[in-house]
């Protein structure tokens, strides 16, 4: 019996304790015709050799591409240090810190993390993570309009230029309390939210303005501007942001004349493996003005009985297991373990080292760019400043390039056709700092191939 | 000793080098007024700082791999080692969710195989695995039955049944998706007042939400009644999947007529729980709940996999994160799931119900009174102190504390609300016997040095990196981060 | 500077504490003409993102073939939890436990492997570990110089049966201190080392007689006779074990009457990765009698100053550091993490998992052989029963067909022919429990396809 | 609290069940006689119990992952994480040491490129990367002097000379090989004695080993002049790796005159000590010792990588293990030589000179006595508490025990034997001067404590899982194996 450490002896007598003439007998309170499952459709136990040769095999089947896809999960170099210390069984098989005494490391580091992401944002409060990205977007809404007292319609203007997936994730959970996202478009020409598409929304008395920097395109918007403009609509300015891009980027507490209220995004760029998709961690922070009106659990610093210092959780007062209908989200279990790994990885890089990322990051798309656009064929969309990720134009259908790519274990970006049919054969494409030159030469030379193949 | 902040050995102009990419800093094209003015306080430190100061902060924790850990309603069993370095493999971890499903089928191979699992499991019809958490299984779960009602027109149907000893995210959860809340009773032995409940449903109905066993660690026995009672009132049943450890291979969730429940997989199939997540919150549906689920689910055809999203589901509540929520948890919990097999998920809740039951033998021996004695405890159970209160001042926060001191995890305490100075003990399956006797052991000690001078434990725990802490003073006088003195 | 954490403001003040005007004022003891290496050859830094990749790309190229080569290293599942531990950094980081009191891990767990390693060769005392196996035999017959006072000559009887590898190390290693290898032939027919071999050089009075079980071949010695006999010459036997194997095979310190004198083999069976051939141990037990004549380090229970039980590096008197050229051996630095490494997987697996593990070897080995020799011009050579390894003889030369094999991804064993000549076109072959049907198949498959392309 | 022996938890009949490959036990063919006859005493425990009590027992070790670890003559610098990440890639790992060279192209690159990076920071022709650790170094860097001699025809050189500072290795390894040792002694000023070397040599002089910077941390300042003595005799010069991170990158072994090197690359290198093992004694040789090195070495032929063994190298000294020694220790150091690269390897003895200096200057200051004050220090320094042990009965090994208490791993303490009540003292370049400033302040506390009541000290350690250990008792009753009451 894999992990249960019963010997025969133990189950006698451990039932001879009881009183109980079987193991079967502890069940004798639920109704006879609901017990024995069978399970039938489960094949039977692997040993970990098998199971190990089974996933190793299947593992193999997907590796081995070139990857250029961005589209909200960036391929970044994680010190290897980051999941050896992360996934040491103290921070690893631990629970939530209910018991603080016992649970000082996990909560210093948090601690050390909303520090660290307090600064790198430029607010002052943060939590000690969400599920996502995409479910802080969410979160940050329903807490706005928790905030906002003064305009409370629940009307949140939604740039088209903010990941397509997050507004998806913001469509299903926000709007049975109140969330109301109104579409704003983009410059067809710039790629940026333009101040005047909202205002043309100006007039609904909106909750809360969202923001993306850079946006779903790579573009950099007008941050300054349109965080004014939200405040002179008394709405609030939630910003989402690519935590890496910061180290070059203005934080979003200094945007415009009073800094944004709320800032969120996924921590992923921050040490998480790409790995399917998750986990990764959303990040939330603001104001301390509104420190009890956030969601999620925060760690505070405090004192023992003997007036040493020591970290604990706070203001659990707003959470489910106290508050529970009247909570301020639902959220229990988080991110805790990749909150950890981005603790350590924000630690290793330093301001210098996350600088010099974003940077390569920034040379190595605006070097692909350079060589792709130099293709026949290849054209760039959009004309404002951006960060890591470009789109292009292809003179051909997007999917069937992508898969001639595939087949060389290119992955050649992401297909921006299907959520934005406006743009046409559009392609959004990123190089992080882990393409090499030989990496963007190759993809040049098999798209250059694939195009005139497919011509 | 304390550990000192990592920014206390800080040092301007340090760094790790060998995790720099090596190339200067430049601002590309960025326009001057977009650029960041001043440079974030992040860490200034060596590579041996930062691995030193981690790894001894990692020692400051209590966790599975280190303490007996019986957090009631936690399970926090043994996290299988093979399922971490498997799922960490590298093609694993380098796999974009973007990726094509050309490159994909080994990873939707495991998807899939763990949907397939979790049907049989729970006895449901299907199931989608991208709720992040329990609590986002739980939105799941109340956003299908939300959706449900709607497209039959029935848009009254917006109150939610939750029994008083609910855990908090059910209240929580119904109210996010803008259903009000309505508490049913537990009656004197734990279970649901089942006259109460058949006076609470109506039109108004849209569905309760059960846990089962209990929070009280106590099986609901007359299921089948509010089963029908709920259904006939034109309700669904939702089942708080956080205890499904007390009922794996023994009892389904769809044989007790639910219509949609929520697992742990963190809990029940013990993936870690990392010092507060990532979980996993994957929802099984019944049949007539099918065309909700969450997206994007994994199809297969014939040999090949895929993704179904909106094309495919097009009345689905949506997409609850980016993409397949916590990927790489649900390749440990498929890793965990095919190690045990058949066999090995028959036995789970037989094992922890089996140390459950002792352990609240052997304290019941020793003098500690249980908060349900007449019932079979199901995998966890309650001890109430109300008794060691009244004579000693014995709280069950100073019990919790001074076990620290014993080597032990405290169990959960005052949970469920409802049972004064309440230990809510989960052994769970993994733990050997010998552990549980120590435990008993550990407990009896304790009521002993209670009745000797209580203020021993007052003062507990003493063995720890700090002594009890303030969570007053925390909550007062807030000191959420690291400033520097000006 | 990787890895140097100093910044400018501390080179300069600690300068200046010195009373130095510069590091390099520091080295001014050192005559001018030999300072300032330039290093030319040497490429700049890689950052560990460069680096990573260049390892990954190497590794790459070397992966992906299935093994059937044992002949000394043998592939074994290694559940995952053995490196996960030793690899934490209070393991993988420590130094050799001089510091007691805060050393209790590593020398308890070092107390625990002396236990289990006793216990499995049914031996009395156990040092903490040698470097290999081949080294262990080494130093087992310069001890057995050590205690066989009666029987001083240096004469070593050594079957040709033992790991060429071993008796080339011996070779190497031992003679300068008067150890004199005698070879002795195996038996053509049944692959043992036979009692009348021995016999044969029974009159030089020599020191020890050497037995590997299961011998080079994967063939069982007569180990209680051959003990019988050496006793009998006043010789030492000095065993070379394979420890997977003795969970089904008889301990050596039951070997005839009074049991083997010195037991030695190489450790990696249990949990050592393959790894290239290192880093293995040797383990290397013996009588209580004998202990004050053991190489390397021996680890002992005492009591704190309050009574407590501890534990502690004892009998250092022995040890090159304390008695330096009348020494036991020159061994210092060991291979402790591999044997922590051990330690922790005979703890997972248990006497019954080791069981079950040499069984599963066993079977595939002998369903292994079964296949292969029902091809034509496949034939087993010898006769005697065996344990995990079989020597195999070819219809043509084992070179070639072991090429044809790897270019299919498949290391088809051993080729015998260059050390046993006598033996033709012999291969020795393996196949351990990490093996399934359908590896089995492909070997076959393979190796018929080979034998019929080369025909 | 104590951590129990495994075999104490151990209950008969449990097992890591998934470890099991899953079959029965069966024998095979294997003859009744020739079968095991009892079950050897291994745990049986639950992979949880397995991975508790090894976690729990790591922690109660001191590291350098978790402590400054200034143990003089070993190096303790920070083990870069990469380093074992990378030497741990799956295909490295698997990797059979008899896999053919088509398969192990990759591997061979590692080895090549590490052979050529040790010759040209240590200044020797050729390089062999087989044994296993310092003293196998040794014993291959002796055993290779002699074959010279011997190939010569020059039989008679079987005298080593050995400065009485040597480490125990040199002596111990010279008589493992036959030779006969001379020490030769060391003046006030921790040079070898040039007249007593002058007098000593002869046509019996197979060779002088000789560490430099000597274990008195000081640098051989007439080394030139040594090396001419001994190769005027006809003997050759060996250079004792061992402190060899004194002079990385400023002064190469080669260009002292030296025939012949080990390198601990588990100190120069930073490859893991673990404990006690396993490390790397690579051996570098001048021209004249080329034909004689260990096998196997990695050659190269246009872009193919290939072994070089006995067919290549006839007058090898042949192979001191059956493979490539300590082959995944080798790619951990590569992978760090790599990250260094010719920048990082150029400073590494300065930081590590600049450390030590600046910590003997700050214990000066505070009135510690150095072993000698008037050299420089190199990558390490001597204080002598022949003073304090006078007149407060302060011995170094009560310092050393008290520092435990203080968080920090002791020096290297009675050795070299000829300084008295002697702390050798190695911070290594990877500690930063914060660091360094607590350790004096820790010295400096305990010989306040000293002063106070030096029982203090003798009591210590306090806080570490045990007090001071009786290790005459150890010696004296052993107790070498666990045994259960009969």
């Amino acid at each position: 019996m894999p992990f249960i450490p019963h010997t025969e002896a133990d189950v006698q007598q451990m039932l001879a304790a009881i009183g109980a003439p079987s193991i079967e007998a502890l069940f004798d309170e639920i109704p006879e015709a609901l017990r024995g499952a069978s399970l039938e459709k489960i094949p039977s136990g692997l040993s970990e050799m098998a199971v190990s040769r089974l996933m190793r095999e299947r593992a193999r089947q997907d590796g081995g591409a070139l990857n250029f896809i961005g589209a909200g999960a960036y391929e970044h170099h994680i010190p290897a240090a980051v999941w050896e210390i992360a996934t040491r069984g103290e921070f690893y098989s631990a629970y939530t810190p209910y018991q603080a005494e016992a649970s000082q490391g996990t909560l210093q580091l948090l601690y050390e993390y909303q520090t660290m992401i307090c600064s790198l944002t430029g607010m002052e409060v943060s939590n000690a993570s969400m599920y996502d990205g995409a479910s802080a977007l969410g979160e940050a809404l329903l807490m706005a309009l928790r905030v906002n007292k003064q305009n409370a319609s629940g009307r949140v203007l939604m740039p088209q230029a903010v990941n397509p997936l997050y507004r998806e994730v913001v469509a299903a959970t926000t709007p049975a309390q109140g969330v109301q996202p109104i579409a704003v478009a983009y410059d067809p020409a710039s790629g940026q939210t333009a101040l005047d598409a909202l205002k043309a929304h100006g007039g609904s008395a909106p909750t809360a303005v969202v923001i993306q920097q850079p946006n779903f395109f790579g573009v950099l918007e007008d941050v300054d501007a349109i965080t004014d403009w939200a405040h002179a609509q008394n709405a609030l300015l939630v910003a989402v942001v690519n935590p890496v891009s910061l180290a070059l980027l203005k934080a979003p507490g200094q945007w415009g004349a009073k800094g944004a209220d709320i800032v969120c995004g996924d921590g992923q760029p921050l040490g998480a493996p790409l790995s399917s998709g998750g986990p990764y961690f959303g990040f939330l922070t603001s104001r301390m003005a509104h420190v009890r009106e956030m969601p999620g659990r925060i760690i505070g610093r405090t004192v023992d009985l003997e007036g040493k210092t020591g970290y604990t959780l706070t203001l659990q007062a707003r959470e489910q297991h106290i508050r529970r209908a009247k909570a301020k989200s639902n959220i229990c279990t988080n991110q805790g373990l990749l909150v950890t790994a981005a603790t350590i990885h924000m630690s290793l890089l330093g301001a210098q080292g996350l600088a010099q990322v974003a940077s390569s990051c920034l040379r190595n798309t605006a070097q692909l760019t350079q060589q792709l656009t130099a293709i026949a064929g290849v054209t760039r969309v959009f004309s404002a400043p951006g960060f890591h990720e470009v789109v292009l134009r292809l003179n051909r259908p997007v999917a069937g390039v992508l898969a001639a790519l595939a087949e060389a274990d290119i992955f050649g970006g992401y297909d921006l056709s299907e959520r934005y049919p406006e743009l046409g054969n559009a392609l959004l494409v990123c190089a992080t700092e882990t393409k090499t030159e030989g990496d963007l030469a190759r993809y040049a030379q098999a798209l250059t191939a694939v195009l005139q193949q497919q011509a | 000793m304390t550990e000192a902040l990592i920014f206390e050995v800080s040092q301007p102009g340090r760094c790790a080098v060998a995790q720099n990419p090596g190339a200067g800093v430049d601002h590309g094209g960025i326009p001057e007024a977009l650029r960041r003015r001043d440079v974030p306080r992040l860490p200034e430190v060596s590579e041996l700082q930062a691995v030193r100061h981690f790894t001894r902060l990692s020692q400051r924790n209590f966790s599975i791999d280190t303490h007996f850990y019986p957090l009631g309603s936690c399970t926090m069993k043994y996290n299988p080692r093979a399922c971490n370095t498997l799922a960490m493999l590298p093609e694993f971890l380098g796999r974009h969710p973007l990726a094509p499903e050309s490159h994909s089928q080994g990873f939707l191979a495991c998807m899939f195989d763990l949907q397939e699992i979790l049907k049989e499991v729970t006895g449901m019809a299907g199931v989608s695995l991208t709720p992040m958490a329990g609590a986002q299984g739980e939105f799941a779960g109340v956003a299908m039955i939300r959706a449900y009602h709607r497209a039959r027109g029935d848009a009254a149907r917006t109150e939610i049944l939750v029994p008083d000893a609910a855990h908090g995210t059910n209240p929580a959860t119904a109210a996010m998706l803008g259903c009000t809340v309505r508490e049913i009773p537990t009656d004197a032995n734990g279970d649901v007042d089942v006259e109460a409940l058949r006076a609470a449903v109506g039109p108004q109905t849209a569905g309760i939400m059960l846990t089962n066993p209990s929070t009280f660690g106590v099986f609901e026995r007359r299921i089948h009644e509010i089963a029908g009672i709920v259904h006939e009132a034109g309700g669904l049943l939702y089942y708080d999947g956080a205890n499904l450890n007390a009922i794996l291979g023994k009892v389904r969730p769809g044989d007790m007529g639910f219509d949609v429940i929520h697992m742990n997989l963190h809990k029940t199939f013990s993936t870690p729980h990392g010092g507060g997540g990532p979980g996993a919150g994957a929802v099984g549906v019944s049949e007539r709940l099918l065309p909700f689920m969450p997206i994007p689910v994994v199809g297969r055809q014939g040999e090949r996999y895929r993704w179904l999203d909106e094309k495919d589901l097009p009345q689905s509540i949506g997409r609850l994160s980016a993409w397949m929520g916590n990927a790489g948890v649900l390749l440990r919990a498929y890793v965990y799931a095919r190690m045990l097999g058949r066999e090995g998920l028959l036995r789970v809740a037989e094992f922890a119900t089996l140390n459950a039951n002792y352990l609240a033998a052997r304290l019941k021996e020793a003098g500690f009174e249980l908060a349900f004695p007449a019932r079979r405890a199901s995998h966890e159970f309650i001890v109430t102190l109300k008794k060691q209160k009244q004579e000693l001042d014995m709280t069950a926060t100073d019990v919790a504390k001074r076990l620290l001191d014993y080597g032990f995890h405290a169990p959960t305490i005052y949970f469920p609300l409802l049972v004064p100075e309440c230990l809510l003990i989960e052994p769970t399956e993994t733990e050997d016997r010998q552990t549980l006797d120590s435990f008993v052991a550990a407990l009896v000690a304790i009521w002993d040095e209670a009745k000797q001078d209580v203020s021993k434990l007052k003062g507990a725990p003493y063995t720890m990196p700090v002594r009890r802490l303030d969570d007053v003073r925390a909550a007062r006088h807030l000191d959420l981060r690291y400033q520097p003195a000006a």
